[in-house]
């Protein structure tokens, strides 16, 4: 019935242009990469502080920069965000500090989720970036519900979910792609096919030819972009966008990626991955394809780069700092935020713990290590 | 004060909402043209149009998940599952989201929504369309959990959910639908949705109850009287979070207590009840306490009227604990 | 991508044969007639009993008898039957007692699944016919983990899945149609697209073109046929039959019927439905196109006919009268069944009960009546 | 008899299982290669390949659905919830299903299957990776569940499970699965699914647990012992059907009970075993009862330490009710 949409490319694997380049001035497209470059240093920091037990867990994004940073520089100002735990990539394009990233790795006491989620759970409201959960596949649903939440005030914008193969088998990308399309919501969902689902290849996630493929089911388009070609992610995602906004309705655009490090700093990829699968993906790494680009284009050197990273690693290392020295958040912030305002249980089990502290003393911490 | 029943009481309130507010829309399955299987959004797809009364996709996974996205872009939601027994595809994005949004993002989001449902027995319905399954919900730190039984606090505690800025599950003893009458305020009206009601005073027994079991316990009190027992009338109310500082008063003065619930006894409200009075009230208590509630079974279609507790049981539970010495 | 499914026909509007009709023996298509004309005999009556009050709810197929004998006739002895609500045609087929039938509809002391549930929810072991519950989808998983039990065992043989358009939105749905595509399971899953979920049209219920189409997210072969054509449907449901047992994996078969009755005996169309669409669909009613069709063949006539109906309806009346007779289960059925084994809660329960009654008496039945 | 870790001991209860019917079948998200994200399923799918050990799309709802298809079609599948804080998308089949089947059919439709998950805190999981939501379970009336505090009763209670006939949610606390250690049977071994165990005498008050809390609690036995009071501790190992038996003789000897919970308070399952014994032994009872449980909040992370009761708060409360006259 539907042959497989095909694949979409800019750069091809030695960073010649194939088709047409989007128009973007050299400014953005070193914007692009900068953000591409910083992606990739958080994640080996952030892989580095799990394995000196300085922070309890990471979720790495490593090869997965351009089908992300790509996206994320089509969104638009007023445009809201639904992130999955591995798209930091995205808060680091839109400038975050660093300290907040970090804050929340460490669940301090400045903390903007007040240390009530694992690392990589971040939320920030100033953004629009809504707080990031770990059942796969619930923010799809909700994007679908604020995309119509646009359409009933009448506000122009668009909503972007961020979600990976496995999450395109979840409850709730069918109902969030069913109720997108039945509305025709000014919503694009973005699905990174990295091939893993843990330790779950994609040919046993489902028989589709392609997840692009999928939009079909909903009467939306569906769009299948080289991952690691962050032009091509680029291009599909700003049209994409232009259309949900012109009211043309959401589209589905899988990003064909790899996850080139393990799923999180608790998995170990050579229990089920052939090494083989992942040097061929080495080679195509989206960090390398793009400043070949560059460099064909003039827009880049070693220089420029080694200056970039030696700027971004001083930032990080403050960073750090500043957040592994901030103390964990007090005892009575576990009874805030349950509601609205506190109510009269609450109250009573928050005095109960106090007391029992002005009473026998502080509590104990035992610990204990994360599997996955 | 106009009489309405507690269906009326109910539409009335999603009118009055819906005008005040433009931020409140609907969203479920027939509640547009239809109006709503039993009627409850009468009137509301007319006058509001499609983007604020929609008639879902059959998925309450989608209506429940898309009304979290609506109530955290800013709109104030009021979705509606068909029957209570069929809320469970929407399980996830309410333990999982609604109920833990504002506590997992250190207070950035927040998911004001009043999911409404029709609760409980009555209506011959078999096991599919009679379940009382409150004791999930309010086992769900971060949820409201509200169940009226009488059409002016059915209008009242529906307004104050709607405007209280928590997620809200907003239980509906369908069986009281029509049979649930009485004055409720014109307009503009809100209840508390922190406090039990004393439904009628009494000095040897309280008895707790809360939706449909109301309606039973009330027709209880005239045969109790007329045994020499003089009962007080507790109408939860608000099951999560719930007043039992009214309970334990209550129980202080008369010293014995039954509680009343039509959900299967393991694990239901009702224990929850009687562990809080067992362990606050326990000096008060002269007698053991008593549980009335659904049996351990799943819900059956002929034998409805068996399963639900009916008033001999109830009443054969407030003579047993009045009689213990 | 996918252009829409076209649709399969053999029996055009007036009767005449377009395209290759199935070879089928004359007593088949008679065979197929009757079931047919017993299925609409049964829903008026059905009908009726229940506005009569003597049932508390019924559920009618009126206008779907084709799309479900048709595939009905495709099945295979040893295949295994996850139905709907509105699919008691399919029992009717297989021969099933009418008494077995009404006894389900008044739950009495001989329903087999002991007043247990709604009329409608029959059971039905001994012809591998599973147990419909009323969450709608519910069964579609399902039927994917039956057929996946098939392969286990490594046994001959296919799994019928049914339920309609509005099921296609359930999490089942989703689920079940991905399972049996990465499983390559011997299961066809027919959806009656009667263009009505309660009062939501198929224009509510998705955006995608066809509810065939939807095969395509799954990897599966999907077909789209008149569901108002028996022959039609039996040639779709053999062939996908076929394909499933040869392990060439399943098939989502989308019948386009009518549901020319209320969606249950507590609905009222007129609030939702134009008369003028019903109208249309009354045209293409499928048994008068099936009907004209075997007269064309010679295989009809009033008087077989009136023979066939008048033993239907007495056949009928006879089981009504005796379900009608049959009391309704003792109340110490109310505890069997929950367990394999009476645990000792329920024991002490039930003790109660009994305990209860000898004292005060037995329970007064209040009654009460069903809105959908 | 060997000495296993709770991990090893379940691990090897699934080998036995496998190898003595080959309509066991296991079906979840990284069991097969991976062999779990615990290592629970460890050599299973080298052993007995991929038609019996099935690595599965990432949908709760598909691995819950399909086993109780494969049950209904004769297999006895074992599916895996990878952590209890997902098995909400598939709560629908788990209560509509597979806990219905056999009464909504008339007993002609059973579901033997086995839903194992891990449960409960201690792996710094935050609040999706660490709730105990068991009390949802256990308020599921044709649903038997089941959590094991020792390597011994894992084992042989899930075998029992595998092969009782029912559908049961198989808890896991996986705090213990290497911290629970002690001499496991080889080969084939059950344990009784009806009874609960009585893990250390004494007099002076009852406490009952299940799952992880009971290693605080055993913790708490000598402190409580130095302050010259002795525990009685019972491990309830089922929670439905439960043994109310076994609590009742005891609070019947000590007059004492004290509830210990990891699941939040309001609702949880320490109000059903309050309720009973305030129903049943409520003559016996000296002291208040008092629950010990997780708070009414969602799991945090960072203060996961001070949200599960550690052994102060267990001590506290038993110093509590042996204190008041
Ligand atoms: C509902 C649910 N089930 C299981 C898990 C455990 N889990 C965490 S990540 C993951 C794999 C997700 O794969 P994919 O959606 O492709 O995203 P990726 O990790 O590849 O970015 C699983 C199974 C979960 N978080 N939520
Ligand atoms: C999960 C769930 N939600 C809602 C309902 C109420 N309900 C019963 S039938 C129905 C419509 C089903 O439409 P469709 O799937 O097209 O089947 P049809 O009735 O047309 O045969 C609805 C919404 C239900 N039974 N289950
Ligand atoms: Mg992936
Ligand atoms: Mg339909």
């Amino acid at each position: 019935m539907a042959e497989a949409a095909e694949l979409l490319q800019v750069i091809d694997v030695d960073g010649k242009t194939r088709g047409k380049a989007p128009a973007l001035k050299p400014d953005d497209l070193k914007a692009m990469f900068r953000a591409m470059l910083a992606t990739r240093l958080f994640d080996q920091r952030g892989m580095n502080l799990q394995r000196q037990g300085r922070i309890g867990f990471f979720v790495p994004s490593m090869g997965q920069e351009a089908s992300q940073i790509g996206a994320g520089y089509a969104m638009g100002e007023q445009d809201w965000l639904f992130p999955s735990y591995r798209t930091h990539s995205l808060a680091i394009l839109k400038g975050v500090a660093w300290k907040r990233l970090y804050d929340q790795l460490w669940g301090n006491a400045t903390d903007e989720v007040k240390g009530r989620q694992m690392p990589n759970h971040f939320s920030f409201r100033d953004i629009r970036w809504v707080s990031i959960s770990s059942p796969i596949g619930t923010q799809i649903s909700q994007a679908a519900g604020a995309a119509r939440g646009m359409q009933v005030r009448g506000e122009k914008g668009c909503v972007w979910a961020w979600f990976g193969d496995g999450g395109t088998s979840s409850n709730d990308f069918h109902a969030g792609l069913n109720f997108a399309g039945v509305w025709k919501s000014p919503v694009v969902f973005m699905c990174e096919n990295n091939h893993w689902a843990i330790s779950v290849p994609t040919e046993k996630q489902t028989a589709s030819q392609t997840f692009a493929d999928k939009a079909v089911a909903y009467g939306m388009r569906g769009v299948r972009v080289d991952g690691n070609d962050v032009l091509a992610v680029y291009e599909a995602a700003r049209e994409a966008r232009e259309r949900a906004v012109r009211g043309e309705g959401p589209t589905l655009i899988e990003t064909v990626t790899f996850r080139m490090g393990p799923h999180s700093s608790s998995d170990d990829p050579k229990r089920y991955q052939a090494q083989s699968l992942f040097e061929a993906w080495q080679k195509k790494d989206p960090i390398e394809r793009f400043r070949a680009w560059l460099k064909v284009k003039k827009l880049w050197s070693q220089e420029w780069e080694d200056q970039l990273s030696k700027g971004i690693q001083d930032e990080l290392a403050k960073a750090v700092e500043a957040a592994e020295a901030t103390p964990a958040p007090t005892l009575d912030t576990l009874f805030d935020d349950v509601y609205a305002t506190l109510p009269a249980q609450l109250a009573e089990q928050k005095a109960g713990l106090m007391e029992q502290i002005r009473r026998s003393g502080e509590i104990e911490n035992a610990g204990g290590a994360f599997p996955l | 004060m106009p009489e309405m029943t507690m269906l009326q009481a109910i539409n009335d309130a999603l009118h009055v909402a819906m005008a005040k507010d433009d931020g409140v829309v609907m969203l479920g399955e027939d509640i547009g043209k239809k109006g709503g299987v039993f009627g409850a959004t009468q009137g509301l797809h007319d006058k509001y149009g499609e983007m604020r009364v929609m008639d879902t996709p059959l998925s309450e996974c989608g209506i429940i998940g898309s009304a979290v996205g609506m109530a955290l872009y800013g709109l104030k939601p009021v979705p509606e599952i068909q029957f209570l027994d069929f809320i469970y595809p929407a399980f996830d994005q309410i333990v999982s989201e609604a109920a833990k949004m504002r506590y997992r993002s250190g207070g950035q989001w927040t998911c004001p929504m009043v999911i409404r449902s029709p609760s409980g027995g009555g209506i011959r319905g078999g096991h599919y369309h009679s379940q009382s399954s409150e004791a999930y919900f309010a086992h769900t730190p971060g949820l409201r959990v509200v169940m009226p039984s009488t059409a002016r606090d059915a209008k009242g505690m529906l307004l104050s959910a709607i405007f209280c800025g928590d997620p809200v599950v907003f239980l509906e003893p369908k069986h009281l639908y029509r049979l649930a009458k009485g004055d409720v305020p014109a307009g503009w009206y809100v209840e508390d949705l922190d406090k039990a009601r004393v439904a009628h005073e009494g000095t040897d027994v309280t008895v707790v109850s809360w939706g449909a079991m109301m309606h039973t316990c009330e027709e209880v009190l005239k045969e109790a009287h007329e045994k020499g027992i003089s009962v007080e009338l507790v109408d939860l109310r608000t099951l999560l979070p719930w007043d039992a500082e009214t309970v334990l008063a209550s129980v202080r003065k008369t010293g014995r207590l039954v509680t009343v619930q039509e959900a299967p006894r393991t694990c239901g409200f009702g224990s929850e009840v009687a562990a809080t009075v067992a362990e606050k009230a326990i000096d008060s208590l002269r007698a053991p306490i008593a549980r009335v509630a659904g049996f351990d079974t799943p819900f059956p279609y002929t034998l409805e009227h068996v399963y639900k507790p009916d008033r001999k049981r109830v009443l054969g539970a407030i003579e047993y604990v009045c009689r213990w010495e």
